[in-house]
């Protein structure tokens, strides 16, 4: 992040009115009695309380960024992603059950069993399975609709590893960035998304 | 949640409350049918005992305890908080308010009364007993927090910010899952908890038996809950966050009629 | 180890309206405890409903029957006053009671 | 048995002589429950052998059984099924959740006032035919219904 862009973003309080941030107490204050009355807890430490820029820029528009402010830390979110060579398609199996999962990066949990995907959470996306959230779009015959070539499994590794840089203030966890998924992982659910095999294109 | 905001129908009074209930779910008919004859009241019968057991260093029962209407008296004292309290000069959610009560009137210390404030099904917790007893009592009260004390402002305001605010390792607010309508995690209806119609149906029927784990859970876990999937650290029970976020909720969903101990999902 | 049990019995036209309440963990068998070890099974097999003191319902249940089990049942020609008496005795010899009269 | 006979007799405030004389056999307790249990029919692994087991192994599909259930079950901890049977002379309501690992949920006797009705909470471990076999003067009698059972919450 440049310094240029961080002013922006610290500058916008000023720029924007903020519904969410009213009355007595300062955004400085709220973050402060966030940090006092929280405890880290297992693989849940206190620096997950720390506003980055994009939650930052995101709780003081009220997730309506002002959109040059948007452009530029999306776009430095996607120069962060770090797009591994060769294929980005995985395997769809492993995918399919990582898509299920909902398990990872809670304090109860063990650190070293691996996180899932945790996707039918929010997204509509193979026929087989009947539960599935509605906060993001289906992705119900992703693949088939909009092709499975080399940009688009850019795409969707993209979108999973940083969902940020495509959209600033969207509901999607940053599952790259964040380490909660790894590499192969993202590889594997770009798979289960995209791949002609893949019950999600049948 | 809205979804399940079924009212037990135990008496023609409370059964009125449905009509507040307008939201149509696909699983209507599930809710209805488990809402009507609920393990809660077990729950209840417990915690009316707990309430009048003696028990700490001054061998004294809770039936003394002030919940904001006078020492003593429990009917409707759940609608009518989060409030601030002037001998603690906090706001305090009824969950807080009861441990002061376990200290005070029992003797009793902070770190033994709060060693356990969320059971399981094996072995709920004496919380969970006392918030079910103490929700039943306030059956058919209308929902009316404290409001007008600085502090209760305060911590509305407080809750509001929090609700909206990004945190945690996935970014998430409260406003992620509950601040649209209409959406869903899982098979599982989102309400959204800023508007007063669906924090109504949500607030008049915490705390809840939960059949998915058959226990009694109470608002400072669901609350806690929530912030664990959020990926974030854990909030300090009873703090000034969940009392205030607990406030936010309950001033949203002011004037519905309470109808707690509820039955969820 | 057995929690409460509650019970209410109201007329309902010609019929006793019965509902009950039991507290029982219902063990199917099938569940692992903390220790990774399959907690043993451990549920409600039989039930009985008395009107008067005359036995007039039997049941047999399986650990199918969700924790913390509730009944409804519908007893005819009952009338307000009456008395209701329901018991249960599970797989390992544990058994409550309770009784209600028909409001 | 003798485990659960203890038990209900020390229920039933049994001490004393009079659980003396009870313990010898000499006088019948005062009957808190009935306790017997067909272990054949809830072992059975299907639907079919269960219904053998308690002696239903033919039967006719009726309209006169109601079933009450969700078509939509929010979770399959807890399903509410309610049963009636309108047969003139039902004695006995037996509920099997046929994709169960042990289809044979409850079985349910009735005499004197007792209407053939009951509301019982079951699990079930996945979507399934709920199955109600109504016997009524030694003739059996079927009726089923399906309940989908899906799963809510974050799944973590």
């Amino acid at each position: 992040m440049t310094t240029k862009k961080w002013m922006l973003a610290a500058g916008l309080t000023a720029l924007v009115f903020s519904p969410a941030a009213v009355a007595d107490l300062s955004y400085a204050e709220v973050q402060q009695i966030i940090k006092r009355d929280f405890h880290a807890k297992g693989q849940a430490k206190m620096d997950r309380l720390d506003q980055d820029v994009v939650q930052r820029v995101c709780t003081q528009s009220d997730d309506k960024p002002p959109a040059d402010v948007a452009k530029a830390i999306e776009a430095d979110q996607l120069a962060a992603i770090p797009f591994p060579s060769g294929s980005l398609m995985g395997d769809w199996k492993k995918g399919a059950s990582s898509a299920w999962s909902g398990r990872g990066m809670q304090w109860h949990e063990d650190p070293k069993k691996p996180s899932g995907g945790g996707c039918y959470n929010c997204h509509e996306i193979s026929a087989k399975r009947t539960s599935f959230g509605t906060i993001g779009p289906s992705l119900r015959g992703f693949g088939k609709k909009r092709g499975s070539g080399p940009d688009m499994q850019k795409y969707v590794y993209g979108k999973i590893y940083n969902a940020k840089a495509y959209s600033l203030c969207s509901h999607m966890p940053r599952f790259g960035t964040t380490g909660s998924l790894t590499e192969q992982q993202i590889k594997d659910l770009v798979a289960y998304i995209l791949d002609s095999n893949s019950p999600n294109n049948q | 949640m809205r979804a399940t905001a079924f009212v037990w129908p135990l008496t023609a009074a409370i059964a009125l409350a449905t009509t507040q209930v307008a939201a149509q779910s696909r699983f209507e008919q599930y809710q209805k049918m488990v809402g009507e004859d609920s393990p809660a009241e077990l729950f209840v019968l417990v915690g009316a005992d707990l309430w009048r057991k003696k028990q700490g260093p001054k061998n004294a029962s809770l039936e003394r305890c002030d919940l904001g209407k006078g020492p003593g008296v429990v009917k409707g004292a759940y609608a009518s908080m989060p409030r601030y309290f002037k001998d603690t000069g906090n706001v305090e959610d009824p969950e807080t308010r009861v441990l002061y009560c376990m200290m005070t009137l029992q003797g009793r210390d902070r770190k033994e009364a709060l060693k356990r404030p969320f059971g399981n099904a094996d072995k709920p917790s004496e919380m969970e007993y006392l918030m079910a007893y103490l929700a039943f009592e306030s059956r058919g009260y209308k929902i009316h927090p404290g409001k007008s004390h600085p502090k209760e402002k305060r911590a509305y305001e407080l809750g509001k910010q929090l609700f909206f605010a990004r945190t945690g390792l996935w970014d998430f607010s409260c406003a992620s899952c509950h601040g649209t309508e209409g959406l869903r995690i899982r098979m599982s209806d989102l309400p959204v908890l800023s508007k007063a119609g669906p924090a109504r149906a949500a607030m008049s029927t915490w705390p809840a038996y939960r059949v998915s784990n058959s226990q009694m859970k109470t608002m400072q876990w669901r609350i806690n809950n929530c912030y664990r999937q959020m990926r974030t650290p854990e909030p300090n029970w009873g703090s000034e966050v969940v009392n205030s976020m607990h406030m936010y909720l309950m001033v949203t969903a002011e004037g519905g009629t309470y109808a707690g101990p509820g039955t969820k999902r | 180890m057995s929690g409460p049990m509650k019970a209410r019995a109201r007329m309902q036209g010609s019929y006793a309206d019965v509902r009950v309440l039991m507290s029982h963990p219902m063990e199917t068998g099938q569940r692992k405890g903390r220790d990774g070890k399959p907690i043993p099974k451990h549920f409600i097999q039989n039930l009985e409903v008395k009107l008067n003191g005359k036995t007039v319902i039997e049941g047999e249940v399986s650990q199918a029957v969700s924790r913390n089990p509730v009944f409804s049942f519908r007893i005819g020609g009952a009338k307000a006053g009456d008395k209701v008496e329901i018991s249960w005795l599970d797989n390992k010899g544990d058994t409550n009671k309770t009784e209600t009269a028909v409001a | 048995m003798d485990e659960a006979r203890r038990v209900v007799l020390r229920g039933a405030g049994a001490t004393g002589v009079l659980a003396v004389a009870l313990a010898a056999g000499l006088l019948k307790p005062e009957r808190a429950i009935a306790a017997s249990w067909n272990k054949a029919a809830f072992d059975a692994k299907s639907a079919v052998d269960a219904l053998k087991s308690i002696g239903a192994a033919d039967t006719q599909e009726s309209g006169d059984i109601v079933i009450e259930a969700p078509q939509i079950a929010e979770n399959g901890a807890v399903v509410p099924i309610e049963v009636s049977s309108k047969i003139p002379g039902t004695t006995s309501l037996a509920v099997l959740i046929e994709k169960n690992p042990f289809p044979l949920a409850a079985h349910f006797k009735f005499t004197g006032g007792a209407m053939p009705f009951v509301k019982v909470n079951v699990k079930m471990g996945e979507s399934s035919i709920v199955r109600v076999v109504a016997d009524a003067g030694g003739k059996h009698y079927t009726a089923t219904k399906e309940v989908k059972v899906t799963i809510g919450g974050c799944g973590g």
